[in-house]
């Protein structure tokens, strides 16, 4: 299997739908002729054409509301918002209409609709540019929210977004990108709403998504040279949340670590936890901990950005306070 | 146009009427819930424009949307049966009022986030651009709709993209109890297109076939390659913006002087000095919508609730 | 003391503000000439003229931006977006720019700006007229989030965010303008930031705010002539969360149920119980149960939506699951 | 005008065109983080602006803020130290470069969400209303801004309530790789201003006479009680859209030809042909610039961090 960046991973997976189904078209600001801003897109629009990558103004209500009227004639449209940060701009057509319309009408109408867009903080673009909301998309029903960690789960998942019939928020991270895995060539297909172990292990179970996925894995090989043996978690969807390997994992270690970049309150973490508890209550051996963002918009300066960051060590330091 | 045509839309535009005072009785026996907003006033707006379409021709409006359903097709009984709630409603109880669309039809709902649906409208057109339909995408919304960032965003994605959408804008001079120059910039809200270098003009909403004419040679402009355009269409609305609205930022002088204006009984005015239709053959439309409304009405209370069993369906297409 | 509606004193405090100091203003979507559609401002527009009570266009990214400019300026605006559920419209001016502008101007921006709202469903307005989503915008640290639950406190809160010089979002509900209280008269205030036990107990803790205040008093009454004493928090805040109140019921009952009117999933009711756990674990003797609305877009039809939400009896029966 | 204000007009630009500069290298070293969006090209149109508002004007602006900051008086030290994250940043290093204000200038940032300060801007203006002050907003944006709703809502809102906003548009031809055809439904941009049927004007953003004799001019009509008026500054940015900029969307013949139209270039000849300087004169400033960037970097450098234990500080007002 080939060693790919999570870049090349998105990419390849979006090239390879675009090959297969003429109904798959991109849209966004900068996918096309730019290449995408994160460089997502490179090459597609020489190759598709301006027809099938199509670069949008900065509209960003405008992008999802029309990547939804176009999915409702039954293309498969991939619509990108550059970041999270500007999917605030796009809130109404993602959660009140996205979400809404096949339940609203009855079933009529199907919106197989991707929206790519790009979370996390650690770049220094300060308050407005670093946030990691996704919890708060994966409050409502209707949508499909997903948060890959490994390139191969971001190719997997992708796909299988596209080939949904359900609008699916498909959330990137923006330090990520260079990442490196095996991803499994052609055809590979990761089902939406599936958590999964990424490391087995038996003394805690470190419960994880996206950008901390990697450094729950970096965590865990540090208390594995001081013999502790982390089982991590990888929700990869917020919505459907699969809670199955959560429990299954934490009935074994009866312990847990809830990693998420993102603020602490009303966060991820908040809802994994009190499932855990509401679903394992008895085999609860230690108060689960929670590891998050400070709760401060994020500052510029980078000392201060990265205080205010979760970190590996600190994902260390709350296994070690839950043994 | 033939007789049957000019009856056809003398026929829409009663059944709209007597459908929304039926509606109104319904929301005051408290048969209807949620918000209830009549089309009375503005029936000839939707009823000139969708006699203009072809089948293939998409339809979105707003929330003030039982005209532009029954004029898109729908049957007025699963019209009653979704103000109902039942599970007979074209929308199986789940959209109400503001919330009703027939795909088969090729009628796309009943929005009620003020402008959200422009952007869809945009989207639609997208689809038929795409495929290469040779469809236009009829998108219908209020005055204070093109006051919020959905309509600019919109409108200027479908000039770029030389998009296939007739947007009409139906004036009737207030969102809520704001009127139009306390809401907007321009009140010839037609100017606003300018800003999108849009082809556009303004038709007299209270004449059913000066809509139609508008927006048949508009139609088939666009159809031809024309890129977007625009229409204003200046109408009213006789009743409050929606049940229950106090009306206090308006006389009820302005209402009366409006209601002279009637868009049926200056179609019947028009059928008659036209010699294209006799009083009696409106008596016999109005009888026949009579009936129509009573079977609807029949249909829709006979109709069963949606069973509890189902709420849990469609929050996700079954994969 | 008065008794008097939600409605009332809301409109009271406003009213009294407003006579107090010329600088605070109103501006929204129908407070004028109509009155408010919830008829809140009735009157105002009569009384205090144009200048002060504004009505504006259907532009609510424009409402609250140029209120976040007025208040900048040193105005003390009252922004009303009608309700919550147009709030998406406004996401961005609310969780980017309210939020952040002090922070990220290193404290030398302002702002005295309240930003108040309508919440909550059973009013058979269908998915887009009917969420709870309050939530999601307490996961924005620099926003202080307010959702009252009787006259009083609405009065008293009302005028603690309009004398504050924070950013708040002031979430009334949308079934609870008629509910009747004694509400003191003149200078009252509430602080932001402040839970409160409103009915006190001994057996459970049902922990709760705004409309599911009212609904949970109702349960604990039934409880009571059931021979449960159950002690009833309400949040009163959702940012900052005040839990200080919460801990010490739940140490004393070791039991809680968890009420809130919004969807399950990423709701207030995780944030709450996470913290019980993380805060009095070893008081625990039962699994914490969360009262919630059904992870559905809220149907039209008048059965179906109330199958969705939470009712008095679903707060009674999870009581009872917990002791 | 004065010698004395030429040369200032001058040094303005100078110290712009050094800093950003200096900035860039800054970035290269890994001294400055973030995105960096460079003024370059563009230094004639908040020059010649803000040098034609009163110290009462207000002053708010996007994220390529750089030179408005220094046009709004921030000392270039405070603004090569917020540049590298220090505690004396004109934002305490909490901002960064697309986040810059200082208030007690009536600058107001500094805004990186497209679009977002404007509604904002007619805020500020609503204040100066409200309070009776004889001040104008001046608010700038790009072209790329003027796609997205915010624009909208904020121009009608200013138009509506008559407020006192200068509305400026930097059309420097591009919104990162898009052209303005391409995102833009019509490519004068001023003609948008129509649709809110606003006084509006175009002006060759190269020259910082005609930019300032523009501004001058509306600027009093608006405090004279015109309401909001639109200007369009037609300019172009040497340099990639921020640090990293591929450019593939642009040839570098473009760019060059640009460059020929160089607004500091463009101001030297016109010193010299008007009489207004010497080279001597210009030589000076050069040398007073290139000592002021020295000296600011010095500051800059020797400036500490932010204190960690200041992280939460500002979350809130305390009370
Ligand atoms: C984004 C948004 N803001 C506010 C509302 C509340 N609202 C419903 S209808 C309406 C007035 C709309 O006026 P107009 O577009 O002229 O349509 P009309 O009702 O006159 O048909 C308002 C403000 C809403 N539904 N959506
Ligand atoms: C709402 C939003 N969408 C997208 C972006 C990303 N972005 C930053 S700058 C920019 C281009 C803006 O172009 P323009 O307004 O012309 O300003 P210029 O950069 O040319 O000065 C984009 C798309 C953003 N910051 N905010
Ligand atoms: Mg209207
Ligand atoms: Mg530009």
């Amino acid at each position: 299997m080939a060693k790919i960046t999570m870049r090349e991973a998105i990419s390849q997976a979006l090239w390879e739908e675009m090959e297969r189904d003429p109904k798959i078209f991109i849209m966004g600001e900068e996918v096309g002729v730019w290449g995408g801003s994160y460089a997502v897109t490179r090459g597609f629009y020489d190759h598709f054409g301006a027809n099938r990558v199509k670069d949008t103004p900065i509209s960003e209500s405008a992008i999802v509301g029309s990547a939804i009227g176009a999915a409702l004639t039954g293309l498969r449209p991939v619509a990108e918002i550059m970041t999270i940060n500007f999917a605030f701009s796009a809130m109404d057509h993602i959660v009140n209409e996205s979400a809404k319309l096949h339940y609203m009408f009855n079933g009529q109408m199907r919106l197989p609709l991707v929206i790519r867009t790009v979370s996390g903080g650690g770049r220094q673009l300060a308050a407005t540019h670093s946030q990691t909301p996704d919890a708060i998309f994966a409050h409502f029903p209707g949508l499909t929210v997903v948060a890959p960690g490994t390139p191969a789960d971001a190719k997997g998942l992708l796909k299988a977004a596209i080939r949904s019939d359900n609008p699916v928020l498909f959330i990137e991270s923006a330090t990520l990108y260079q990442l490196r895995g095996e991803v499994p060539e052609g055809d590979y297909i990761v089902p939406l709403g599936k958590s999964t172990v990424q490391r087995p292990g038996k003394d805690v179970t470190i419960v994880t998504y996206s950008k901390m996925l990697d450094y729950s894995l970096k965590a865990a090989d540090q208390l594995a040279s001081e013999g502790i043996d982390a089982e991590v978690v990888d929700l990869r969807s917020l919505r459907p949340l699969d809670m199955v390997p959560v429990i299954e994992s934490f009935k074994k270690t009866n312990r847990a670590v809830i990693a998420e970049e993102g603020w602490k309150s009303y966060g991820v973490g908040a809802e994994v936890s009190a499932r855990i508890y509401e679903e394992a209550f008895d085999y609860v051996d230690a108060p689960i901990k929670r590891v998050a963002q400070k709760e401060v918009p994020l500052p510029y300066n980078r000392n201060l950005e990265q205080a205010a960051l979760p970190q590996i060590a600190d994902i260390v330091a709350a296994v070690k306070e839950v043994m | 146009m033939q007789k049957k045509e000019y009856l056809e839309l003398y026929h829409q535009m009663v059944l709209i009427r007597r459908l929304e005072e039926k509606a109104a009785e319904l929301y005051q026996d408290g048969k209807v819930g949620g918000f209830l907003h009549l089309y009375i006033g503005q029936e000839a707006v939707s009823t000139g424009i969708i006699s203009a379409r072809k089948p293939i021709d998409r339809v979105i409006t707003a929330y003030r949307d039982h005209g532009v359903a029954i004029n898109s097709g729908i049957p007025v009984k699963r019209v009653l049966a979704e103000l109902e709630g039942k599970a007979t409603g074209v929308s199986g109880g789940r959209g109400g009022s503001m919330h009703m669309a027939d795909i088969s039809l090729n009628y796309w709902g009943g929005h009620a986030i003020v402008g959200s649906h422009i952007p869809l409208a945009a989207g639609l057109a997208l689809g038929d651009q795409y495929a290469g339909n040779p469809a236009v995408t009829i998108a219908l919304f209020g005055d204070g709709a093109t006051n919020i960032g959905y309509f600019h965003e919109g409108l200027n994605l479908s000039k770029v993209w030389n998009l296939p959408v007739l947007w009409v804008c139906e004036n009737n001079e207030y969102g809520m109890g704001t009127s139009v120059p306390r809401a907007s910039a321009v009140s010839d809200i037609r100017q606003k297109a300018i800003g999108y270098g849009m082809p556009n003009r303004a038709v007299d909403g209270m004449d059913v076939l000066a809509v139609r004419a508008a927006a048949e040679e508009m139609i088939e402009q666009i159809r031809a390659g024309s890129g977007p355009q625009f229409l204003e269409a200046n109408t009213y609305r006789f009743r409050g913006h929606s049940m229950g609205d106090p009306e206090r930022y308006r006389k009820q002088e302005e209402v009366r002087q409006w209601e002279e204006d009637d868009p049926i009984g200056n179609y019947q005015k028009k059928l008659i000095s036209g010699r294209h239709a006799t009083k009696a053959d409106m008596d016999a439309i109005e009888k026949q919508v009579d009936d129509e409304i009573a079977e609807a009405i029949e249909f829709a209370e006979n109709s069963p609730e949606p069973a509890l069993d189902t709420l849990f369906d469609n929050v996700y297409v079954e994969e």
